[in-house]
């Protein structure tokens, strides 16, 4: 299908370099897929959705930097959802997010509090300014807040908020952040990953399982259609932490 | 079971069911997954001189019957592939190459360089600049970049064709006097596609390249002109989905077929089109030889 | 309601929806149901110096995304047909007389004999011997027959493109050269299918011409391409089937459109499309003029 | 849809020239519909249903005789049913046919009396050698039969058989056969026009309303997909009976 037109309603700040676009359609996704964002003119870039009707967007480069150029009533194109989303599983389920990787989640820890689950969550950010989704997290359940200057919560990465919990409580366990951060959380947490669900990222070109860009050794997932979630016990048996391929389809550091 | 072993192009093939160039190409791993998937061989993505970022996005569009792309030749170079090809060799399947430049040194400075069960020299990518087809619509540049890849390098060189073109035979006869063991047809069709609601070309490139079912009675007429007309080995591609298009095109004429767009579906296609030939060729008592080039014989 | 009405290539049309050649327009009155269906002019079926039977059927193939055809140009010739062109013209629309031949004199014989409200010269048939896309395919035979024309005849000549050549823009600026009022794009796609069945070539003429939404991101391609670069208008053809592929025509630069192979729905689509239009106009408050061309503006 | 593969089940002879073909496939025709008939190598060529999984075809030349050719287990190319085919109308109808004409009437009465209606036949051949399925319309009800030659039934034309019904008795009036026989019977039936069904041939190249080839003079009917049958107010103020054009879209005479 062609890039759909898409009215963007809203924009709402959530930290300086962090936005949120409310969009006129709701294309109905479940949590952790993914929308194609066709800043026209300039490029296409993948986006998880924040909630049913939303994404939420760190400025980073050309495409986000032209994307907080538009405004209420501007449009975009759209392709999506993609992807295969989270799988709730269990009663009580456990988030752990960083940075804007936390927008996905909130977007599932609602879904699933709305369908009675037990959510809590562990954030980290870099610091208190960073902070995003402070509310909706808090409103779901327990959170626990790290920064890494320390400036809101505990000292310290991610990882440092694990002591707080007892993973063994948990059913399920939905990781979205750097992937840096995430590889911290499953490497250190290898008992638990066939209980974790990651939405990791890696570069999209095609998002239409065709290209091969996105595809992760040494299995060759295709990220874009069979991921962006994939199970972290799979994660620690492939590049994921270790490296990851840039837009010539070369090795690059992961960086984030 | 009848055999699907075939000799094409001077490889040894399990099957004639082949991964298109460009398609889940860019890894060892990806490569290796279609192998395993059942494919009788791989065809990398096209590789270059040095590394290439492709062109900004959307680098596909989905149109009504098939694909527009435009990735723009992506690329870690050549010098950053060994390894990758290295890897999905150790699957069992022939690795073809797939190489690109704009003059003839630079495709046999890369070839010289990798080592691979074969080469394909991409002179028909309808949508990057000074590559692909801007080379490869001139017959004597066909010939002579496909002999100085001959000249360095001792594996099968196979010359992949555009069908933007008049008459791609004249393409097809220029590769064969440059020494090819093979054509492969066909590339895309140069296309594009605009968003109605504001007027902007969807492409990032504008200019793409079409590909999938559209394209497949455009991909039998080249692959039946030039299987009538040449004396090297034809290899399909454009179009294929399903066992009854794999047919279709080894009838044309094809030695072996490349699956390109259909992986969309998933690797799975490698076995169902397989599979497909086989029940055919059983229920029909038909080898694979026999099959080949039948509309050929029957059209004249 | 957004007026339609435009100059084309010479032609005043009440709105840019023509009725291709070779569809419906074998009489004076399939060419009359069509204006009355709503088509802002119409083209005949292309006519030659001799009565022409056809090639043997079959002559048309449904394929997955379009249509294939080889009629092979039949005709009952010029010289038998200017009482249809007349009771066609009786109809209120402009009659654009398509004709072919395989040389300049013969086809400005033909311009010189026949009385129409314009001439689309057919170098760009791609099934018949002699023919079409055989001449059309060399920009130097190309001009030379659309300057014959031009002097033999008062009313605007068209030329009708082929697509199936490596650069589509140097045959039309070969025709604007000639003097062409208007370039016309894209005749179809050479192409054929094959009977899995027993091997043989579906189509009589084995080779026929790819239309429908298949080939629609082709012509976009090229008429962009052309509006681009040509001054003259240009009109374009090539798997419209709904108001939103002609609006995306018109954005890529198209001053008039024809419809082929969606007439297989019935009259109904000229309305449709015309309907679609206006609305689209509308809701846009843009006018056609703004419309056209749009792409190239926001492409580059 | 490409020609699907159908094998010739069986062959019969119904007259010198005329052959019934059973098909394979039963592709449920309506009667009057058609197919294509696609004889490899040579031609593809319509051909009225008979029944419903065959067609009855007299050779006439290239593509008809080809077919002669081919016996039970050979294989053809069918693209169809094709046309709008008969409507069933009122409990009481008559068929009129000539020569291979006769083949869709068959279909057709068979149909209708199965269906609960009076069905009546007046059928003309060129001679008693000529005759084709008399027991199928025998069977249907009365069946009036003229030859040319007068070596069965009544001498002369099938109008000539006319003066033997009252046409204020039938609710429908089907009628197929050479042009000229039609083109007699309804000029001179002119005020049962509006209850005559008339199954007409015109050249036809495509079969799918494109081509322009079948088209009537002078509202432009398709007869390939609005056909072939027509009714008869409307064929009287056609070219029908007047002119009918070949292969290059010339007119010509009506033929037969
Ligand atoms: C499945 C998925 C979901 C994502 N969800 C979000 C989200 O909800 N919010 C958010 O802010 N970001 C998200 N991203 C990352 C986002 O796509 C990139 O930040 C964005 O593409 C950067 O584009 P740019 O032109 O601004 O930056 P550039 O200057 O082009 O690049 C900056 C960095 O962004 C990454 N990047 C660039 N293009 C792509 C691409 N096509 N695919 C993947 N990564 C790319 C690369 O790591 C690159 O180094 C997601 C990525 C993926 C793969
Ligand atoms: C709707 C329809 C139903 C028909 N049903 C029957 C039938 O049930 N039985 C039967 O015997 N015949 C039927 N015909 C006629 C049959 O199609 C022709 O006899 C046949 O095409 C002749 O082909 P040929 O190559 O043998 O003859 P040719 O030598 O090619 O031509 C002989 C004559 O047949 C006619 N003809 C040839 N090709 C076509 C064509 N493509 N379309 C229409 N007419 C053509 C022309 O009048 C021609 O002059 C039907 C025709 C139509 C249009
Ligand atoms: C996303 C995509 C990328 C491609 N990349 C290349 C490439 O790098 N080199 C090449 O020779 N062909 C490339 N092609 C062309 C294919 O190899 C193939 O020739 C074409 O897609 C027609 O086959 P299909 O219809 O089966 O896809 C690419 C095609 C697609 C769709
Ligand atoms: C059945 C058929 C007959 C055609 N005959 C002619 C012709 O006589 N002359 C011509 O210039 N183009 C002819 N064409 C090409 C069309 O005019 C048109 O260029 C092409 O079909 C693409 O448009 P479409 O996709 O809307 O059909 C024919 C096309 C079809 C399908
Ligand atoms: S981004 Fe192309 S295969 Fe995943
Ligand atoms: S036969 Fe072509 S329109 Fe009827």
């Amino acid at each position: 299908m062609k890039p759909i037109n898409c009215v963007i309603e809203g924009v709402r700040s959530e930290a300086p370099l962090i936005r949120t676009f409310r969009l006129e359609k709701n294309l109905d996704p479940a949590p952790g897929q993914y929308v194609m964002i066709w800043i026209r003119g300039v490029d296409e870039v993948p986006m998880s959705f924040s909630g049913p009707d939303t994404i939420t967007v760190q400025s980073v480069g050309e495409a986000t930097s032209a994307l907080f150029g538009l405004g209420a009533g501007s449009t975009v194109g759209l392709r999506g959802p993609l992807g295969n989303g989270f799988v709730l599983q269990g009663k009580r389920i456990l988030l752990i997010g960083g940075g804007v990787g936390t927008a996905p989640l909130a977007f599932l820890g609602e879904q699933a509090k709305e369908a009675g689950c037990e959510v809590a969550s562990l954030l980290g950010f870099r610091s208190k300014d960073d902070l995003i989704f402070q509310d909706r997290f808090e409103s779901l359940g327990e959170t626990i807040i790290t920064t890494d200057d320390g400036s809101l919560g505990i000292h310290g990465r991610a990882a440092a908020g694990l002591k707080e919990l007892n993973l063994y409580d948990w059913d399920q366990i939905y990781l979205c952040g750097p992937e840096m951060m995430m590889w911290d959380i499953i490497s250190r947490t290898r008992e638990h990953a066939q209980k974790t669900q990651a939405c990791i990222n890696r570069y999209f070109k095609c998002a239409a399982g065709i290209c091969g860009s996105c595809c992760l050794d040494p299995d060759g997932i295709r990220v874009c259609v069979e991921g962006p979630v994939i199970m972290a016990d799979r994660l620690l048996e492939s590049e994921f932490g270790r490296y990851r391929r840039g837009p010539t389809g070369g090795k690059g550091p992961c960086r984030g | 079971m009848p055999s699907l072993s075939v000799h094409a192009g001077g490889l040894e093939l399990s099957n004639p069911i082949l991964l298109a160039a460009g398609i889940l190409g860019t890894t060892g791993a990806s490569l290796c997954r279609a192998a395993k998937a059942g494919a009788g061989g791989v065809v990398t993505k096209s590789l270059g001189s040095l590394p290439r970022e492709g062109h900004p996005g959307p680098t596909i569009v989905q149109v009504e019957c098939g694909l527009l792309n435009a990735m723009g030749l992506p690329n870690p170079s050549y010098k950053d592939f060994q390894d990758e090809i290295d890897k999905a060799r150790a699957c069992g399947v022939p690795v073809i190459a797939s190489i690109f430049g704009s003059f003839a040194a630079e495709f046999s400075q890369i070839a010289r360089s990798l080592k691979a069960d074969a080469f394909e020299l991409n002179l028909s990518c309808p949508h990057a600049e000074k590559y692909g087809s801007e080379l490869g619509r001139y017959p004597d540049l066909v010939e002579s970049v496909t002999g100085a890849v001959k000249a360095s390098s001792n594996v099968p060189v196979w010359v992949k064709l555009t069908p933007n073109t008049a008459d791609i035979v004249e393409l097809g006869l220029a590769a064969q006097r440059g020494g090819a063991d093979g054509v492969v047809a066909i590339n895309t069709l140069k296309a594009m596609a605009i968003d109605i609601e504001t007027g902007y070309p969807i492409l990032g490139n504008r200019f793409g390249g079409l590909s999938g079912p559209a394209i497949k009675p455009v991909a039998v007429r080249c692959v039946y002109e030039l299987a009538s007309r040449l004396e090297i080995p034809v290899i399909g591609v454009g179009g294929i989905a399903a066992w009854e298009d794999a047919i279709e095109m080894i009838m044309a004429g094809a030695t072996a077929v490349q699956v390109g767009t259909a992986l969309q579906r998933g690797y799975g296609v490698f076995e169902e089109i397989t599979t497909g030939i086989a029940r055919y060729l059983e229920r029909k008592s038909l080898t694979l030889e026999e099959l080949r080039g039948l509309a050929g014989r029957r059209g004249s």
